[in-house]
C-alpha cells in the first residue's frame, strides 16, 4: 500500500502535468474563484488517498464547478444542468466498486436539481458530493440563485432580489436518511482538506457545502466573513473533526458539537451571525441504498437462463 | 324470454361449428371476470385454438357496484385458425349484472343479437330499485334482439360455497367450457395453474364450481358451439406485451431497469420487479422521469446497456437526458407504452401518438433508433434487437409499443434462449496507448467506447460538442465532424436491415402501409379484401428510423398507397381542410417526405384498436375513390 | 514594416470610396472592444450608413489574458445601402493585442491580405516570452500577407488617462471615426448617450481619448475610406434580437414572462427584468424551466396570454407542459432562442436546430402554431403577432429565434406604438346560462374560455380528455371530437394567411427555400447571382407550422428548389448515404412531405452564420447539377 | 354579510347537488378513501367562509387526490403530475384577489414536485397546500412514494420498501420563509376542520399534511394509529389551536407547543412513536411573493406607451 500510495504520487504529479498541458495549462476558472481551491484540495485527496485514475469518476451538472471533472485526470461525467445526482447514482448503483464524487453548483443542485437532491439524501448512497455554493448562477452570467442573500443585486434581480436565502444545510437535515452533512469555506485550505477528507472516508452520501467565492460577479460578498475570523465557527468533536494548533489560533470561535446530535445540527444550520464550518451531522449506520438493493443472486448465463424458463413455464399452454 | 325458457329448450340442443367467436365476461371489478376470461383463454390456447385477449378496464379504480362505467373483464377472440387481433363485435357475453352490460351497449361493443348470460339473481333482489333497473335492462336488451339467457349463477354457486361472489367467475368459467366444447380437463390443469401458490382446499373448490358450471350448462342451455381448433407444433406461451417487454429485458442480458410509475407502462416494472431481481437484475423506482432517464444513463455509461420504460407523458420529460445519451454516445433503451395523448390524454387507451416526438422529441440533431413492435411475439424481441443496436452502435434505441399490446394476450412460440442474446460483460482491459474515446470511423460513424475502470483509457463525457479526445470544442469543423458521426450511424445500421415483406402481391390497386399493433387487424382486412379479388396488400414497419431499405420500390407498385394508424390526420372532408393545410398522420408525414408518394392515410383516435371491418370499409371507399 | 513605417508613408494620403467594408475591433475580454464595436456601429448608423454588428465572444467566461481563445469584441459590417447580415470575411481588424487575432487568424474570420491595426505596446514588454511572442506573430502576420499597421495606443493613451486599459477602446473608436471618415460630432454625441447615466467628467475623458485616436490616424495613417451613406428617411433604432423580443413582449400588452437563465436567451430576461417593471410588468426567475413554463401556464390561465423565454435544452424540457397548455387550449407564447445542438451542445453558437422538436416536441397529437423571425426587426413584430395569435386561437405559439439575431444589431425603422398591439383586458363578465367551458365551433375548432373570476362560468380545466363542459371523458367520440377541434384551429389560422413572397422572378432555374435568421444572406446570395443573369430566387417562411398557403405553386413554377439551413443533413457525397437513408433538413422535409416536391437540401452546421459566398457557391453548383 | 353567508350556504347546497349530479353523484373515490373525509372538511370551510364559487380556484397535479377541484363547484385546473405548485402560483401571482386551493399527493408533491414543492415554501405566497398523504401511488395503483414506511409491500417493492420514509414535515420546516406548516389526520374530522381553516386563514403558504387512509392499496396500515387514541399527540396553543372539550376527552395525549419556536417544531416534526396533529410552525410575518413582486406602476396604455418610447429614445440612431 505505502508503495502504491508513493506511485500514485509520483503518477499524479506526471497526471497533473498532462491534466495542465491538455487543459491548456490553467483551468478555465476566474482567477481569484473558489473552484480553484476546491480543485486544489481534491486532487490533493485523490494523490494522498492513492485513488486509482480509472476507478475514479466525477460527475458534474452544468455551470462554472461542473467544469470540474475536466480538470481531473481520472474519469468523468460532465451531464446536464441539475442531472449530476441521478446519473452518478446509476454509476454508483452498477458500479459500487467506483469511487464517485459528484460536483455541483448551487443553481444546479439546489434550484434545477432539488428534487434530486431530496432523494439523492434519501438514498443514501456512497457518494462524496462537493456542493460549490457561490450563491449566484456563475456560467450564464450573474442571476440570482437560491442560495443568493436577499437584496443581491444580479442580472435577473437588478433592484435586489426577493427571497431569503435557501439554507442547504437545514434542508438536507430534514431529509430522511441524511448521514453526512457538513460545510466548508474555499478560503481555509486547511479545514476544506479536512472537511474533503472525512466526507470521503464516510459510507454512505456525504453532503458537503462549499461557500465558494465567486469574484467575477459577487466580488465582496464573502468579504465581511473572510475579514472577521470570528464570525467563522469551527465545529469540532472527538468523533468529528479535531482541530489543529493552527487553525485554532486563527479562529477562536469554536464549537464542540457531537455529530450525532440531530437537533443540534438543525440549529446550528440555522444560525445566521456565524458561518459554522465543520461536520454538522454524521450517522454511520444508515445504509446504502446500492448494498440494500444488491442483488443475492450472482449473474450467470446459467441464472439467466433458468429464470427465463421457469417464468415461461408460467404462461406455458 | 322468461327465466324458464331455456330449461325447456334443454331438450333441443345442436352444436354449432364455427370458424370463430368473440365472447366476453363482465362484472363489477373484484368480482373475478378478469381471471375467468383470462382462464378461458389459456384453455382455449391449449386447445390448440387461436386466441386473443383484450381487458376491459374501468376508468375509475373501484367504481361503484352496479354501474354502467364499471365494466371490469375480459374479451376472447377465439379461432380455429391464427388469431391476430382482437376482432370486431362481440357474439356472446357473460355478465354478472345488468348495469355493467349497459355499458358495454352503449360502447357499442356488443353485435347485434349476441347472446347474453345474465346473472338472474338481481331479479329477486330486496331492493326495489335494484329488481326494477333489472327487469327494465332485460326487457330492454330482449326488445332489442338480443338472445338473453338469465342464469341463476348466484344461486347454483351457493350450491357449493359459502360467498358466491368469490366463485361465480369459475362456474362461469365451467359454462363456458360446454358452451365452447372445450375439455374439461384442461380446464381443470389450467386452474390448478392459475392458483398454483393457493392451498389446494382453494383449487378444490374452484374446480368444483367450475364443473357445476359445465354440468348446469349442459342440462339447461339449448346451444353450444364448436371451434375446429389447429394446435401449434411448437410449444406455446400466453402473455400480453408488457409481460413479454419485461421477459425481453430479462432475456437480452440487461441488468438495470429505471423507472417511474404510468400507466400503462407500470406493469412491465411490476412483473419485472417481482422477477428481476431472481437473476441478478434490479429494478430502481426513480423519484420522477427525468431521475429514472438519467439513473439508467449513468449506469449504461458505467457498464452495459440498460433500459427505462415509460408512457407519453414520461417520455416527453425524458428528452432532454436522451438528448445527452445521444451526444455522448451512450447506449439506452426507452420503452414507451403508448397511450392516449396529448397531455395527461386517455392513460389507459391506445393510441400511435408519440411517433413524431420519439423521432423528433430531444432539441437539435439527436439521431436515435426507433422500432416498434407489432405483434406480443415482437415486443418480446424487439427488447432484444433494441439491446443489441444500443450496444453495437451506441445509440438511443427507443421502442414503441402501446395499450393494445401492452394488456392483450396471445400464444406465441415458446422462446428457446439464447446466449448470443445476452449482452457481453462490459470492457475493463486497459486502452491501447493513444487510443480516442470518440475515434469515429470516417465511413460508419462508430466508434469504441471506454468504459470507467478500463486504465488509460480516463477522459470526461459531456454533452457539449466534443473532439475525438472527449474535449470541448468550439471548433467550427469539430461539431460538424460530431454531427455527422452520431448521424451517419444511422444509415450504417440501415444497409444492415432487409426490406419489408409485402403481405398479399408484391403489386397493386392499393398498398396499405402500417406500424406497430393495427398489423393484425389490417392484415385481416386486407386478406378478406383480396378473398374477395381486390389488388390490395400492405407492409407492416417494424423500423421507423431508420426506414428499412427498398421501401419505395414497394410503393411505387401500387397505384394507390395509405397508411392505416391510430395517430390524429384531419380529415379531407373537413369543410376548411385541404392539401395545403390537412395534417397526416405520423407515418404517411415520413413517407411522403423520404419518397416523394402521394401516401394518403386514414386515422381513428378514439381510444380502441381500430377494427378489422372498419379498415375493410376505409379500404373499399379508398379502392372506389 | 516596423513601428515607424506609418509615420513616414503618413505624407501621401487617399481616401478611398467603398460600397462596403467588415471591421472588427477585438481585445481581452473586460478591455471594452465590444463597446467600442458597438459605438461604431451606433455612428455609422446615425451617418446613414447600412449596419450589421455581430458579437465576438469567448467560450469562456474570463478567459486567461493574451489567449488565443480570448477574443472579446464586436464585428461591423457597413455599408453604403441597407445590410441584411454580416457579411463574409473582415476587411480591417484592431486588435489590443497580437494572441486575440491568431483566434481569429485561425477560424478564418480575416480576408486574405486584410488590413490589421495591432496595439505595439508588447513588442517592448519586460516579459520576454510575450515580446518575442509578439514579434514572432507580426512577421507571421506580415509574411502571410496581411497589411500590418503598428498602433502605439496605450502609449497614446497615457497622454490622456493614467488607466489606458480603460481608455483605449474610445482611442480606438477615434481612430476608426478618421478611417472611416465619419462625422466626429455624431461620435461625441453617441458617446455622450452611452454614458448617458456616468458622471459627466467620465463622458469628457473618452470624448478627449476619442479625438485623440482620430487625430493620430489623421496624422500617421496613408489611407482612409469613404462609405457613401444612403440615410434612412425614418427615424432609426439600432438593437438586438434579444432586445426587440423584449421591446415586442412590453409592446404586446403581456404581463408576465416567466423563465429560468439559459444562454442566449438570457440578455432578453435581463433586459426585461430592468424595465418591465416600469410597466407594471414582471419577470418571474423559476426554479427550472418546467416550473417557469408552469408558471406561465398558470397566470395565462387565470388571465392573459403570458410568454415563457428559453433555449433548446429548456424548450425540451417544457414539452409536457407545453403539452397541457395544447390540450387546455391556454394562450402561451413560448420563446426558444436556438442555439448549438443536441444537448448542451455549443451554448453560445448559431444553430436552426429545434424547428422539428418545436413542432413535434410533446407527445400525442399537440397542435401548436410555429413562427421564426427572420430579421431583427422581425423578432419585435413576432411577438406582437404571436401573442395576438395565441390570444385568438388559445394556441400556444412557438417563436424560434436564434443566437445570430439574438446578439446580432442592425438599424430598422423606429416603430410607431400602437394600441392595438395591447391585449385587450381579460374577461370577467359573467358566463351566460347554458354556455359551455369547451363549445368548439364545428368549422374552426375555436372556442371561448372562461377566465376565473367571471360568474357561472366553473369548471375544471384538464389535461385528460374532457368533454365540452370540460368534464373527463373516456367517449370514443368526445376523444375524437377534442382532437378534431384543436387541430382544426390550426386551419382556421391558416386560412388567415397570404402566400409568401418571392425574392425574385415569379418562376426559374431554382428557388431557395429558407426560414430564421439566414434570410439575409440567401438574398443577398441570390441577388448577386441574379444580378450575372441566373435564374434564382427565394422565398422566406416566417410561418412554419402552419404553412402559408399558396406554397406548392410557387415551387413547382421552379425547375430546382432547395433549402437552406443551419440545422444537420446528411451529405449525399458520403460514401453510405443514399437516397433511401439520407436524413435531410427540418424545412425540407416539412416541405417535401406536404408538397411531394422533390426539394434538395443543404445545410451547414458549424455554429457561425452561414456567409453569403458559401451559400453563392452551393447555389452555383446546384444550378450545375 | 351574514346574509350573503347564509345565501351563500344555501348555493353551496344546490350546486352540492349539481355537483352531485354532473359527477354522477359520487365523487370517484373508492368507499373509504380519506380524500372524501378531505372533500367534507373543504367543502364545510367553503360554505362557512362563504367563498364565492368564482372567485375560489382549486389546482391539482395528478392522482386520486388531484381529482379534487372535480368535486367542487368552483373554478379549478386539474393539471400535471407534479406541477400543481408552480401553475397555482401563476395564478395567485397575477390573481391575487383569487382564493387559491392547491391538492397534491404524496407522489405528486414529494418525489416529482419535491423541487418545485422546495421553491414554493420559499416564495410563500398565499395558498393553502393540501398534502393527501396516503404512503402510496394510489390511481398508478399501489407503487411505494416516498413517504412510504420502510418494508411496506408494493408493485413495485413486491418484498418491501426500502428506504425510511420521508417526513414532509421536517424537510418543510428546513426550508427558508416556511410560514406555516400543520399536520392533520382525515379520521378526526373535527381538529381535520380547524386545521383546514386556520390554514386557510393563514397570510402565506400553508402547508398541511393530511395522513389520508388508502383502503384500496393499504387497507389496515393506518389501523395502529387509529385504535390507540394516545398514538395521537394533539398540538395546541393560545397562539395556534386550542382543543375543544370533544377532542381533549378522546385524545389524552396533548401537548402545549408555541408555534414561534422552529426548533421545539423540528423536533416534533421528527418524533415517530406518535403523530403530531396542530400546527407546528406559524409565522405570519413573512412576506408574500406575490406582494414583494406587485408592481407599483398602474398597469395603463399610457404607461405601456411611455415606458416604450423611453426604451427606443435610448436605441435611436
Ligand atoms: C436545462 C438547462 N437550463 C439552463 C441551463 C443554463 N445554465 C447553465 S449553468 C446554469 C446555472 C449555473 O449556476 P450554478 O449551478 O450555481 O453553477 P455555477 O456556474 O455558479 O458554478 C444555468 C442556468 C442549462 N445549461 N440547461
Ligand atoms: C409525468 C407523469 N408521470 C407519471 C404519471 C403517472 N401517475 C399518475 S398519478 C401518479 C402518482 C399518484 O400518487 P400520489 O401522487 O401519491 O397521488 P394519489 O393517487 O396517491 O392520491 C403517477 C405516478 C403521470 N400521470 N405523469
Ligand atoms: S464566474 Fe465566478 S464561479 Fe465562474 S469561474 Fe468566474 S469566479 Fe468562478
Ligand atoms: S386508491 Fe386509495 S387513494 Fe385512490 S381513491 Fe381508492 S382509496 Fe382513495
Ligand atoms: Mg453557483
Ligand atoms: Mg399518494
Amino acid at each position: 500500500m505505502k508503495h502504491s500510495a508513493t506511485e500514485c504520487l509520483l503518477k499524479m504529479y506526471d497526471e497533473q502535468h498532462e491534466l495542465e498541458d491538455y487543459q491548456s495549462g490553467v483551468p478555465r476558472w476566474c482567477t481569484g474563484c473558489g473552484d480553484n481551491a476546491i480543485l486544489t484540495a481534491v486532487q490533493r485527496l485523490c494523490r494522498d488517498e492513492a485513488l486509482r485514475p480509472e476507478k475514479t469518476v466525477f460527475v458534474s451538472g452544468i455551470g462554472c464547478s461542473s467544469r470540474f471533472p475536466h480538470y481531473m485526470k481520472t474519469y468523468g461525467f460532465h451531464t446536464l444542468h441539475g442531472r449530476a445526482l441521478p446519473i452518478a447514482e446509476g454509476v454508483k448503483m452498477v458500479r459500487p466498486d467506483l469511487t464517485v464524487f459528484v460536483n455541483t453548483g448551487d443553481g444546479d443542485c439546489c434550484s434545477i436539481g432539488a428534487a434530486h437532491w431530496i432523494h439523492a439524501i434519501r438514498y443514501n448512497m456512497n457518494l462524496t458530493v462537493f456542493l460549490h455554493d457561490n450563491q449566484i448562477y456563475g456560467l450564464t452570467k450573474k442571476q440570482a440563485s437560491p442560495t443568493s442573500p436577499i437584496g443581491t443585486k444580479s442580472n435577473t434581480t437588478p433592484r435586489g432580489s426577493y427571497l431569503d436565502a435557501l439554507n442547504p444545510l437545514s434542508v438536507t437535515l430534514g431529509i430522511a436518511n441524511a448521514s453526512f452533512v457538513a460545510q466548508a469555506v474555499d478560503w481555509i485550505p486547511e479545514s476544506l482538506f479536512e472537511i474533503v477528507k472525512a466526507a470521503y472516508h464516510h459510507k454512505g452520501l456525504s453532503f458537503v457545502r462549499i461557500l465558494q467565492r465567486c469574484p467575477e460577479w459577487l466580488p465582496k460578498s464573502l468579504d465581511p466573513w473572510m475579514q472577521d475570523p470570528d464570525s467563522i465557527q469551527l465545529l469540532h468533536h472527538e468523533n468529528a473533526l479535531k482541530l489543529s494548533a493552527g487553525l485554532s489560533k486563527v479562529y477562536k470561535n469554536q464549537l464542540l458539537h457531537d455529530p450525532l446530535d440531530m437537533n443540534r445540527a438543525r440549529e446550528i444550520a440555522s444560525t445566521d451571525h456565524v458561518i459554522p464550518v465543520g461536520i454538522l451531522y454524521q450517522n454511520r449506520d444508515i445504509p446504502c441504498y446500492e448494498e440494500t438493493r444488491q442483488s443475492k443472486v450472482l449473474r450467470t448465463t446459467e441464472t439467466i437462463r433458468n429464470g427465463f424458463e421457469t417464468e415461461l413455464d408460467k404462461y406455458s399452454v | 324470454m322468461t327465466l324458464e325458457m331455456p330449461l325447456k329448450k334443454a331438450k333441443q340442443k345442436a352444436t354449432t361449428t364455427l370458424k370463430e367467436h368473440i365472447v366476453e365476461i363482465i362484472s363489477d371489478s373484484g368480482e373475478g371476470a378478469q381471471r375467468c376470461g383470462q382462464s378461458l383463454g389459456a384453455i382455449a390456447a391449449r386447445m390448440g385454438n387461436g386466441i386473443w385477449t383484450t381487458e376491459i378496464i374501468p376508468a375509475e379504480i373501484r367504481p361503484p357496484a352496479r354501474s354502467v362505467a364499471g365494466a371490469s373483464g375480459n374479451r376472447i377472440r377465439i379461432g380455429s385458425s391464427y388469431i391476430t387481433n382482437g376482432g370486431d363485435e362481440t357474439d356472446l357475453v357473460v355478465a354478472f349484472n345488468e348495469q355493467v352490460l349497459l355499458g358495454r351497449v352503449r360502447d357499442r361493443e356488443l353485435k347485434p343479437g349476441c347472446i347474453i348470460l345474465l346473472e338472474s339473481m338481481w331479479r329477486k333482489h330486496p331492493d326495489l330499485n335494484t329488481s326494477m333497473a333489472y327487469v327494465e335492462t332485460h326487457d330492454r336488451l330482449v326488445a332489442a334482439g338480443y338472445k338473453v339467457y338469465e342464469i341463476p349463477m348466484e344461486q347454483e354457486c351457493l350450491l357449493i360455497v359459502a360467498n358466491a361472489r368469490q366463485g361465480k367467475n369459475m362456474f362461469a368459467l365451467g359454462m363456458l367450457c360446454h358452451i365452447y366444447s372445450f375439455d374439461l380437463q384442461m380446464a381443470r390443469e389450467q386452474i390448478a395453474l392459475t392458483f398454483g401458490k393457493k392451498a389446494q382446499s382453494v383449487i378444490d373448490s374452484n374446480i368444483k364450481l367450475l364443473e357445476a358450471g359445465q354440468q348446469w350448462a349442459q342440462a339447461n342451455l339449448d346451444f353450444s358451439f364448436h371451434i375446429p381448433a389447429s394446435p401449434a407444433q411448437k410449444p406455446q406461451i400466453v402473455i400480453n406485451g408488457n409481460t413479454a417487454v419485461a421477459l425481453g429485458i430479462m432475456a437480452s442480458g440487461m441488468e438495470l431497469c429505471a423507472m417511474y410509475p404510468i400507466t400503462p407502462a407500470t406493469s412491465t416494472s411490476h412483473y419485472l420487479s417481482d422477477v428481476f431481481e431472481k437473476v441478478g437484475g434490479l429494478v430502481h423506482q426513480a423519484e420522477d422521469e427525468i431521475a429514472a432517464c438519467a439513473f439508467a444513463v449513468g449506469a449504461s455509461y458505467a457498464s452495459k446497456c440498460t433500459v427505462t420504460v415509460t408512457s407519453g407523458p414520461g417520455y416527453s420529460l425524458k428528452q432532454e437526458v436522451i438528448g445527452l445519451a445521444v451526444m455522448a454516445e451512450i447506449p439506452l433503451v426507452v420503452v414507451n407504452v403508448q397511450r392516449g395523448g396529448p397531455s395527461t390524454g386517455q392513460p389507459t387507451k391506445v393510441e400511435q401518438g408519440d411517433l413524431m416526438t420519439a423521432i423528433f422529441g430531444s432539441h437539435g440533431d439527436a439521431p436515435k433508433v426507433v422500432m416498434a413492435p407489432a405483434t406480443i411475439e415482437d415486443c418480446f424481441y424487439s427488447i432484444i434487437t433494441a439491446r443489441k443496436i444500443a450496444e453495437a452502435f451506441n445509440m438511443v434505441v427507443v421502442v414503441l409499443t402501446d395499450a393494445s399490446l401492452s394488456s392483450s394476450q396471445q400464444p406465441f412460440t415458446r422462446p428457446q434462449f439464447n446466449e448470443s442474446w445476452l449482452a457481453p460483460p462490459f470492457d475493463q482491459s486497459p486502452v491501447p496507448e493513444g487510443a480516442k474515446p470518440y475515434d469515429w470511423d470516417a465511413t460508419t460513424g462508430l466508434a469504441r467506447r471506454f468504459i470507467p475502470g478500463q486504465p488509460g483509457g480516463m477522459h470526461t463525457v459531456t454533452g457539449l460538442a466534443h473532439d475525438r479526445q472527449s474535449h470541448v470544442a468550439y471548433d467550427p469543423e469539430i461539431n460538424h465532424e460530431g454531427l455527422r458521426a452520431r448521424s451517419l450511424k444511422l444509415a450504417a445500421l440501415q444497409k444492415t436491415l432487409s426490406p419489408p415483406e409485402v403481405f398479399g402481391d408484391a403489386e397493386g390497386d392499393l398498398l396499405v402501409v402500417g406500424w406497430g399493433s393495427t398489423k393484425g387487424a389490417i392484415e385481416e382486412a386486407v386478406e378478406s379484401l383480396r378473398a374477395e379479388g381486390k389488388n390490395v396488400s400492405s407492409i407492416h414497419l417494424r423500423f421507423l428510423l431508420p426506414m428499412q431499405p427498398g421501401i419505395k420500390e414497394v410503393l411505387q407498385r401500387f397505384k394507390k398507397v395509405m397508411t392505416i394508424e391510430t395517430n390524429w390526420s384531419d380529415s379531407p372532408d373537413d369543410e376548411i381542410i385541404d392539401e395545403s393545410n390537412r395534417r397526416y398522420s405520423s407515418l404517411a408525414i415520413l413517407l411522403r417526405s423520404r419518397y416523394l408518394v402521394d401516401v394518403d392515410c386514414w386515422s381513428e383516435v378514439k381510444g380502441q384498436p381500430v377494427k378489422p371491418s372498419t379498415i375493410r370499409r376505409v379500404l373499399l371507399a379508398k379502392l372506389k375513390k
